[in-house]
C-alpha cells in the first residue's frame, strides 16, 4: 500500500466528473434511447393475487390501429424456459404468468404499439378471464401444511429450508444464566429508485441475436440466467447499460425478467421494443426487500456476556423465488453475529412464498432484517440485566487486536475498532447528558428515548454464499461456486493520455470520479486529464460473473482491480523507459511525467515519449513485449471461498462498522416523533472521497429512516397491494430528515489495495433498528413492546393504549 | 373490509321484506343501476354506472339473494367489475320488526380489487359506506313510494 | 377536439411549433417531440417532482399538464439553465457541494431551486429544506442538496 | 400511465363553458389546475369524454376586497392566494391553510375553486372554507347563484354544484382585528393528505370573551364539517383551558372517521380532540387574550 501521506488525490474532496453531463440534462438513461423502428410496450397485469387464467381474448386489442402485436403467457411458455434458481425445487418462474397468477401486478400479456398511449388503450381491450383462488398472505401461515399451495411442482410454499449449527449452542444455552427471546417482524419495503425499470430490446431473426439496452445493476449472474431462459447461447444476447442509471439500491437486479419479456416481445413482433415501467407498475410488481419473521433467543451470562444465539428466520419472496434469492436468507451468514464475540449459533432458515410481489436485494440486503432482531434483542438483554445498552455492547464487542477475526459462521472480518467508533458516536450526542435528560423528562410524563445500533456492514458478496441454501451433501454433488471478482482496464494513448475502461455500471456512486483519483495517485498525474468510460456492454467489455454495482463492491474489489491494472501499466512504462535509457527499471524514478535515472536527472525520458514509442515505434520495445499500452486486471478477493462442510462461509469479503446513537422524543398525545440528536459513525476503512462518502452515508441513513417510520408495501388480507402510488408508499422527503452528525473512523482494510471498503449501505442496516430501539427506550416505563416497523404515529398510539390498558 | 349498519324503516317486517326482495325497488335504490336482469330465482345481472368525482366507471355484475328466511333474513352475495377494478361482497341482511317499524341490519365483508384498491385505498371504505347510505336512503323512499308505509 | 392540435411555445428561448394529440402529457411532448431528454419522468402522478419545469417562470409538474396547455407559454427546462459552457450558479453549487448522485431527480431539484431563489434570494436553511421537499431523491438524503441551494443563494446574491 | 383519449376544448368565456357543459353534461369534465384530475386521468381511473380547459378564463383569476369580504376568482392559483398580502392581512387563516397543500409546484398550478369542487374531505382549503362560512358563486344555464355555507359539500368528492354549473367565485369574510385563527394538521409527511386538519376561528367581544367560535375539521368525516356543539360551549365565554378541552372532547365526538392504511379511525377520532384543543389554544393566543 503506498504511503497515505504520498496520496495527492485519494482521500480528497474531488468534485465529480459525472455531474458535468447530469447537471445540464445530458445524462444518458435507457429512456433516452431512440432507435429506428422503435415501438412501445405496455403490460397487462393481474388484478388478482392468486387465480387461474381461464382465457385471454386479444382479438379486440389486435384490431386497434397502431397495435403491432401482443405477447401472452402462452407465447412466453413456448418461446422460453423458466429461470433457473438456486433452490432444491425451483418454481416454474417465467417472465410472464402462464396459466396462473400469483400476485397482484404479475404480467399477463404485453402489447406492442406505435406509442405507449396506444399500447395502454389496447390493454383496455384485452379480456382476461380469471378464476380466483384462495390466497395466503401471512409468512407463518404460508409454511403450514394446510395453506393454499402456490406451486404444485413444489407441493408446499417452502422454497428453502435449512438448519445450521455453529459451535456448541446447546451447551452454551445450558451454561447461560439467563435466556432472553423475542419475535420480530420486519416489513416489506424497498428501494423505489426515481428511475423505474427500463428495457429496449431488438431481435435480429437472421443472426438470431438480441441487443438489449437495460438498467440492470451489472451483468452479474443474471445475464447467464436470462440466456438460459431464452434458450440461446450467452454470446447471442448483448446487454448494454448506458452511462447513467437513475438509482438502483438493489432493486434494479429485478429488471432481468423484463429483459427476457421485452426480448420475447421484440422477437414475436419483429419490432424494436421499448418498455419503461411506470410508477404504479414499479410499486405493484418490480421488486422489494423481503418481509421477515424472526424468533430469536439469546443465552446470556449475568455479566452481560452473550454466549449464543438461537433463531428461526422466515423470509418471504412472494409469488415466486428468483435469483439472487434465496440470498435473502443466506447473504448475511458470515456476519450473523454482528459486532459481537458470539461463538455459538443455532440457526433455522426458511424462505417461503405468499401472494405478494417478488423480492430483490434492497440497500443492505437483509442485514436490516438481521440486525432488527439482533440489535433489538441486545437491548432487551440489557434491560433484563438492568445494564446500560451501551455498556452491554462494549462488553461483547470483538476487540481491536482480534482482527482479522473469523466469526463462528465463517466470516473473516478484515479490520475494525468498534470501541473507538462507538465511543465517538456516544461522545457526539453526549450520551450521559441525554440519559439525565431522559430521567427528568420521564418525571414530567414526556417520552424521551435513546436508540443505539452497532452493526457490521458486509461488502463484496462472495457468490458462494448462496450455495449454503443447499446442504453440504447436496453441494458436494453439484458444481462449487466461489468468487467476487471485478475487472478494470487502463490504457495510455499515443500522446500519453490515460483512459480507464470499467464495467461497474454505478447508479450514482461516482465511480468515474474515484477511478480518476486513484489512477492519478498511482501514476502521479492530474485526475482532470483522465477519462473513464463505465458502461456495461457484454460484447465489448471484459467482465466476470460477479461484475456489477451491488453489495458495495467497488471500494473493495473494484479498487483492487483498478490499482492492480494501473500498476501493471506503470510497470510496463518503467520497462520501456528503462529499455530506451539502457538501464534497468529499478534504476529509474518517475517524477513530473518524466522517467530519469536515479541521481542523473539529465538522463530522462518523458512519459508521453514512452507512450509514443509503444504505439508509434513498436519494434523499439523490449523483445517479446506486447506493443501498445494497456493493462487489465480481473481479480477476486482471496477470501472468497466456497462454504466448508460445516456451512461456514466468508459470505462477504470486507466488513465495515457502523453505529447510530439517536435521541427521540415522542409526542404523548399525537405520537409524532421528534429527533433531538443523531450521531452516525462509520468505519469503512480508508476514505476515498469524503464528499462522496458523506453523500452515500446520508443516502443510506435516509433510506433506513424510510424503513423505520414511513415505507411499507402494505397488502390487505385479500392480497391487494394498498400502496401502488407515491401517495401511499411514502419515501422520506427533505422535511422528514433531521440534522445528523456523521463521524468517521478509518481502520484500513488489509485485504484491499488502498484499505478502503464498502460504505453506502451501512446505515440502511442500522437505522431501522436504532430508531425502533429509541422508541422502545422512550416507552419502556409503559412496558410497550416494539417488534415491528414502520412505526407510524397511529401504530405507536395503539401500542401505548394497549400497554396502558394492561398496566391498569 | 368489514361493513355493518342499521336502518329503521317505517313499515311492517313483511312490507320491508317484500321491498328488499323486490328487484325493481333494489334496482331503483342501487347507486347508478342502469339495468337489472333476473337470470334465475333470486339471481340477477346488473349494469351499474357509478361516478364519483372524475372516477366514472361502468360496472357489470351479478348478485344473488341467497338462503332467504322470509321475512327475517337473507344473504346478499354480489360481485361487479369495471375498468377501475372489481368489488366482491357477501352481506347478511337481518330484519327485526316491532309493530309497524322494522330495523334492517346488515353485516358483511367486501373486497375491493384492482386499480382502485392500489391507488385509492385512502377513501375506499368511506366511499363504500357512502354508497350503502345512499342505497338505504333510496330504499326508504321506495317504501314510502310503494305507499305501503305506516308513516 | 380529439384530433391533433397545433401549438406554439418557447422553450429555453427557442420557438417551437408542434402538433399534438390533446392527451399528450407535456413531459412526453418535451422528451419525444422536442427531444429535450433532460426532463425525467418519475411517477406521472405529481408526487416525485423529477419532471418539474418552469412554466412562465413558475415551477410546475410537467406530468400533470397537457402539451396543448403549454400553447403560447414560455418554458425553461434543465437544458436552458447553463449558458453554453458556463454553468448556472445553481448548477455550479450542486457540483461543488455534491447535490446530486444518480442525477435522475436533479432536473426537478435544479428548477425547483431556481424558482425558489428567485422568490427568496436569501433563504434560511429551513426554508431551503422546505422548498425542495416537493422533489423526491433516493440517493442523497437531501443534506448536500440543501447545502447546494444555500451556496447558490450566496453566489447569486453577490452577482 | 397515460390518459385515455378525450376531446379537448379551451373556451375563452364562462358562457362558452356553460353551453359546453349543458350539451355534454355527462361526458364533460372541467380542467382547472389539474393537480387532482390529471393524476386520476393518468391512472385511467377517470376517462372524461370531453375536457373543458378553463385555464384561459383570465377573468376568473383575481383577488379583491369588497367591503368586509374577499372575492377570489375561481381560477386563482393556490400559490397566488397563499402569497397575496391582501389575504395574509385580512384572512390569514386561508393563506395558512393553503401553505399545507402539497408542495409549491402543486400550488403554482392548483386553483382554489378546483380544490373546493374536488371536495376531498381532507382538503385544507375545503376545511378552512368551512370554518370561514365561505360562499361560492356558481354560474349555470339559468344564470348565477350563491351557494350558502354548509350547503356546498355533500359527501366524498361531491358538492351541490350541478353538472352544468361552473364555480366562478369564492367569497370569504375579512377577519376583524383581534380575531383568533389557527390552521393545524397532522399528516404522515409534510405535504401529504391530512390525517386530520383543523381550522378554528375565535371572534372576540371587547371584554375579552368569545363572541363566536368556529371549529372545522377535515379528514375525519365524508366532508369537512363544523363541530357545532363544541362551538356553542365557547360562545359568550371567557375561554380557558377547561373550555378548550371540553370543546376538544365534543369535536372529537362529532367526528366520524374511517380507517385507512395510514391511520386508524380510532386514532383519527382521538386526534380530533387533541388537534382541536391545540388549534383553539393557538387561536386564543392570537387574540392577544390568551393566558
Amino acid at each position: 500500500m503506498p504511503d497515505p501521506e504520498a496520496r495527492r488525490w485519494v482521500g480528497k474532496r474531488y468534485k465529480r466528473k459525472e455531474d458535468l453531463r447530469l447537471l445540464i440534462g445530458e445524462g444518458k438513461f435507457v429512456d433516452d434511447i431512440q432507435l429506428p423502428k422503435m415501438k412501445h410496450a405496455a403490460i397487462i397485469r393481474s388484478p388478482y393475487p392468486h387465480a387461474l387464467i381461464k382465457n385471454i381474448d386479444t382479438t379486440q386489442a389486435e384490431k386497434l390501429p397502431g397495435v403491432r402485436g401482443i405477447l401472452t403467457g402462452q407465447d412466453v411458455k413456448e418461446m422460453s424456459k423458466p429461470f433457473p434458481c438456486g433452490v432444491p425445487i425451483p418454481p416454474k418462474y417465467y417472465s410472464c404468468a402462464v396459466d396462473k397468477v400469483r400476485y397482484v401486478g404479475e404480467p399477463v400479456a404485453v402489447v406492442v404499439a406505435d406509442s405507449r398511449y396506444i399500447a395502454e388503450d389496447a390493454l383496455d381491450l384485452i379480456q382476461v378471464d380469471y378464476e380466483p383462488l384462495p390466497v395466503v398472505m401471512d409468512i407463518e401461515e404460508a409454511a403450514e401444511p394446510d395453506a393454499p399451495v402456490l406451486h404444485d411442482n413444489i407441493g408446499s410454499n417452502i422454497y428453502s429450508h435449512r438448519l445450521m449449527q455453529y459451535g456448541e449452542p446447546a451447551k452454551a444455552f445450558e451454561e447461560a444464566d439467563l435466556l432472553v427471546k423475542g419475535k420480530f417482524l420486519f416489513p416489506k419495503y424497498g428501494s423505489t429508485p426515481i428511475e423505474t425499470y427500463a428495457v429496449v430490446a431488438s431481435y435480429n431473426p437472421v443472426n438470431q441475436e438480441f441487443v438489449i439496452y437495460n438498467n440492470y445493476q451489472g451483468p452479474f449472474v443474471n445475464h447467464s440466467l436470462v440466456a438460459l431462459a431464452l434458450g440461446i447461447p450467452e454470446n447471442k444476447m448483448r446487454w448494454i447499460v448506458p452511462t447513467d442509471i437513475g438509482g438502483g439500491f438493489g432493486t434494479k437486479t429485478g429488471v432481468f425478467p423484463y429483459i427476457a419479456l421485452i426480448a420475447l416481445a421484440s422477437k414475436k413482433t419483429g419490432m424494436t421494443v421499448k418498455w419503461i415501467e411506470d410508477r404504479r407498475e414499479h410499486l405493484l410488481a418490480s421488486a422489494t426487500g423481503t418481509d421477515r419473521v424472526t424468533y430469536m433467543e439469546a443465552a446470556v451470562k449475568r455479566d452481560g456476556t452473550i454466549l449464543a444465539l438461537k433463531d428461526k428466520a422466515m423470509d418471504n419472496t412472494g409469488g415466486y423465488i428468483r435469483a439472487p434469492e434465496p440470498g435473502c436468507a443466506y447473504r448475511s451468514t458470515g456476519n450473523h453475529t454482528g459486532a459481537y464475540q458470539i461463538r455459538h449459533l443455532d440457526r433455522e432458515v426458511m424462505v417461503v412464498g405468499t401472494n405478494k410481489c417478488l423480492t430483490s436485494p434492497n440497500r443492505g440486503y437483509t442485514c436490516q432484517e438481521l440486525y432488527f432482531s439482533v440489535e433489538r434483542l441486545v437491548d432487551m438483554v440489557a434491560a433484563q440485566l438492568g445494564m446500560d445498552p451501551a455498556e452491554i455492547r462494549f462488553k461483547n464487542f470483538i476487540q481491536p487486536d482480534q482482527f482479522p477475526y473469523t466469526t463462528a459462521t465463517g466470516g473473516i472480518y478484515d479490520a475494525g475498532n468498534y470501541q473507538k467508533a462507538f465511543q465517538k458516536a456516544l461522545d457526539i450526542v453526549d450520551y450521559p447528558k441525554w440519559r439525565q435528560e431522559q430521567e427528568k423528562a420521564r418525571q414530567q410524563g414526556r417520552y424521551i428515548g435513546i436508540g443505539i445500533a452497532t452493526i457490521v456492514d458486509p461488502s463484496v458478496t462472495n457468490i458462494a454464499y448462496v450455495t449454503t441454501a443447499l446442504t453440504p451433501e447436496q453441494r458436494a454433488k453439484g458444481h462449487p461456486k466461489s468468487g467476487s471478482g471485478e475487472s478494470m482496464t487502463i490504457k495510455m494513448d499515443p500522446l500519453g493520455q490515460v483512459h480507464v475502461i470499467a464495467c461497474t455500471n454505478p447508479q450514482g456512486q461516482g465511480h468515474e470520479t474515484v477511478i480518476s483519483q486513484i489512477v492519478a495517485d498511482e501514476l502521479g498525474i492530474d485526475p482532470d486529464g483522465i477519462t473513464v468510460s463505465n458502461v456495461v456492454d457484454t460484447h465489448d467489455r471484459v467482465y466476470t460473473i460477479t461484475t456489477g454495482s451491488y453489495s458495495s463492491r467497488f471500494a473493495s474489489v473494484g479498487t483492487n482491480a483498478l490499482v492492480n491494472a494501473t500498476r501493471k501499466l506503470k510497470d510496463k512504462l518503467f520497462k520501456i523507459a528503462a529499455h530506451l535509457l539502457e538501464v534497468s527499471p529499478d534504476e529509474l524514478v518517475l517524477e513530473n511525467q518524466k522517467f530519469h535515472v536515479k541521481d542523473q536527472p539529465e538522463k530522462s525520458i518523458a512519459v508521453r515519449h514512452v507512450a509514443g514509442t509503444a504505439h508509434w515505434h513498436q519494434t523499439a520495445l523490449p523483445e517479446g513485449m506486447d506493443v501498445g499500452l494497456f493493462a487489465s486486471s480481473l481479480i477476486t478477493m482471496p477470501t472468497s471461498k466456497p462454504p466448508d462442510e460445516l456451512d461456514r462461509v466468508d459470505s462477504s469479503n470486507t466488513y465495515g462498522f457502523c453505529c447510530e446513537v439517536i435521541v427521540v422524543e415522542i409526542d404523548p398525545e399525537t405520537c409524532e416523533i421528534k429527533f433531538h440528536k443523531w450521531a452516525s459513525v462509520h468505519d469503512s476503512g480508508t476514505v476515498l472521497n469524503p464528499m462522496i462518502l458523506e453523500g452515500q452515508v446520508m443516502g443510506s441513513i435516509t433510506h433506513g429512516l424510510g424503513g423505520a417510520l414511513y415505507e411499507e408495501f402494505a397488502y390487505d388480507e385479500n392480497g391487494q397491494c394498498l400502496t401502488a402510488s407515491f401517495q401511499d408508499y411514502l419515501c422520506p422527503t427533505s422535511m422528514e430528515v433531521p440534522d445528523i452528525d456523521i463521524g468517521h473512523v478509518e481502520t484500513p482494510s488489509p485485504f484491499t489495495a488502498l484499505g478502503s471498503k464498502g460504505a453506502g449501505e451501512a446505515s440502511c442496516e442500522s437505522v431501522p433498528v436504532a430508531v425502533a430501539n429509541a422508541i422502545a427506550d422512550a416507552l419502556a416505563p409503559l412496558g410497550v413492546v416494539i417488534n415491528e416497523l414502520p412505526l407510524t404515529p397511529s401504530k405507536i398510539w395503539h401500542l401505548i393504549k394497549e400497554a396502558k390498558a394492561k398496566q391498569a | 373490509m368489514q361493513l355493518k349498519g342499521k336502518y329503521e324503516f317505517n313499515g311492517t317486517q313483511q312490507q320491508v321484506w317484500d321491498l328488499f326482495t323486490n328487484p325493481e325497488s333494489l334496482a331503483q335504490a342501487m347507486p347508478g343501476c342502469q339495468e337489472l336482469r333476473e337470470t334465475g330465482p333470486g339471481k340477477y345481472d346488473a349494469l351499474m354506472k357509478i361516478g364519483i368525482a372524475a372516477v366514472k366507471g361502468t360496472y357489470t355484475g351479478k348478485f344473488e339473494i341467497a338462503d332467504p328466511d322470509p321475512p327475517n333474513r337473507y344473504q346478499l352475495i354480489g360481485e361487479g367489475s369495471g375498468s377501475p377494478g372489481f368489488v366482491k361482497g357477501t352481506t347478511d341482511i337481518q330484519l327485526t320488526g316491532s309493530n309497524d317499524k322494522t330495523i334492517v341490519t346488515y353485516q358483511g365483508e367486501v373486497q375491493v380489487g384492482g386499480l382502485i384498491a392500489g391507488v385509492g385505498q385512502r377513501m375506499i371504505s368511506g366511499i363504500a359506506k357512502m354508497m350503502l347510505n345512499q342505497f338505504f336512503k333510496k330504499m326508504k323512499k321506495e317504501l314510502k313510494a310503494s305507499g305501503s308505509a305506516g308513516s | 377536439m380529439a384530433q391533433r392540435q397545433r401549438i406554439n411555445l418557447k422553450v429555453n428561448g427557442v420557438e417551437y411549433e408542434g402538433e399534438v394529440e390533446p392527451r399528450k402529457l407535456l413531459v412526453d411532448f418535451l422528451r419525444e417531440d422536442l427531444e429535450l431528454l433532460g426532463t425525467h419522468v418519475g411517477c406521472e402522478h405529481g408526487v416525485c417532482g423529477a419532471c418539474t419545469i418552469l412554466l412562465n417562470g413558475k415551477a410546475v409538474r410537467s406530468c400533470l399538464m397537457l402539451a396543448v396547455q403549454a400553447d403560447g407559454a414560455e418554458l425553461t427546462t434543465i437544458e436552458g439553465l447553463a449558458q453554453g459552457a458556463q454553468l448556472h450558479p445553481i448548477q455550479e453549487a450542486f457540483h461543488e457541494h455534491h447535490g446530486l448522485q444518480c442525477g435522475f431527480c436533479t432536473p426537478g431539484m435544479l428548477l425547483t431551486s431556481h424558482e425558489f431563489l428567485q422568490e427568496n434570494p436569501s433563504p434560511t436553511r429551513e426554508e431551503a429544506k422546505k422548498a425542495i421537499s416537493g422533489v423526491l431523491c433516493r440517493c442523497t438524503g437531501y443534506k448536500q442538496v440543501i447545502d447546494s441551494v444555500m451556496a447558490a443563494a450566496e453566489t447569486m446574491k453577490n452577482e | 400511465m397515460k390518459p385515455a383519449a378525450f376531446d379537448y376544448i379551451a373556451p375563452k368565456t364562462v358562457e362558452e363553458v356553460i353551453s359546453l357543459l349543458t350539451t355534454h353534461e355527462d361526458e364533460a369534465k372541467i380542467l382547472a389546475g389539474g393537480q387532482s384530475l390529471m393524476p386520476i386521468m393518468n391512472f385511467r381511473l377517470g376517462r372524461p369524454g370531453l375536457l373543458i380547459d378553463i385555464n384561459g378564463l383570465d377573468e376568473l383569476d383575481y383577488i379583491k376586497q369588497q367591503d368586509d369580504h374577499l372575492l377570489i376568482g375561481g381560477l386563482t392559483r393556490e400559490r397566488t392566494v397563499e402569497r397575496s398580502p391582501l389575504v395574509r392581512d385580512l384572512c390569514p387563516l386561508l393563506s395558512q391553510a393553503i401553505s399545507f397543500v402539497g408542495h409549491t409546484a402543486i400550488r403554482n398550478r392548483g386553483t382554489v375553486g378546483g380544490s373546493l369542487v374536488h371536495a376531498d374531505p381532507s382538503g385544507e382549503i375545503p376545511t378552512a372554507f368551512c370554518a370561514l362560512d365561505g360562499r361560492v358563486k356558481a354560474v349555470g344555464p339559468d344564470g348565477e347563484r350563491w351557494i350558502d355555507p354548509g350547503e356546498f359539500f355533500l359527501t366524498f368528492l361531491t358538492t351541490s354544484l350541478e353538472p352544468t354549473e361552473l364555480l366562478v367565485e369564492v367569497k370569504v369574510p375579512v377577519l376583524p382585528q383581534g380575531t383568533g385563527w389557527s390552521f393545524m394538521e397532522l399528516s404522515r409527511r409534510v405535504g401529504d393528505f391530512a390525517i386530520i386538519g383543523v381550522a378554528t376561528l375565535l371572534f372576540m367581544n371587547g371584554d375579552g370573551t368569545c363572541r363566536e367560535a368556529r371549529i372545522a375539521l377535515g379528514g375525519v368525516a365524508p366532508t369537512p364539517f363544523r363541530a357545532e356543539e363544541a362551538e356553542e360551549v365557547l360562545a359568550g365565554q371567557a375561554i380557558g383551558e377547561e373550555l378548550i378541552s371540553r370543546a376538544g372532547e365534543l369535536a372529537g365526538e362529532a367526528a366520524d372517521a374511517e380507517d385507512d392504511y395510514h391511520a386508524s379511525a380510532e386514532y383519527r377520532q382521538e386526534m380530533a380532540k387533541i388537534m382541536v384543543s391545540r388549534s383553539l389554544r393557538q387561536a386564543l393566543a392570537r387574540t392577544g387574550k390568551g393566558n
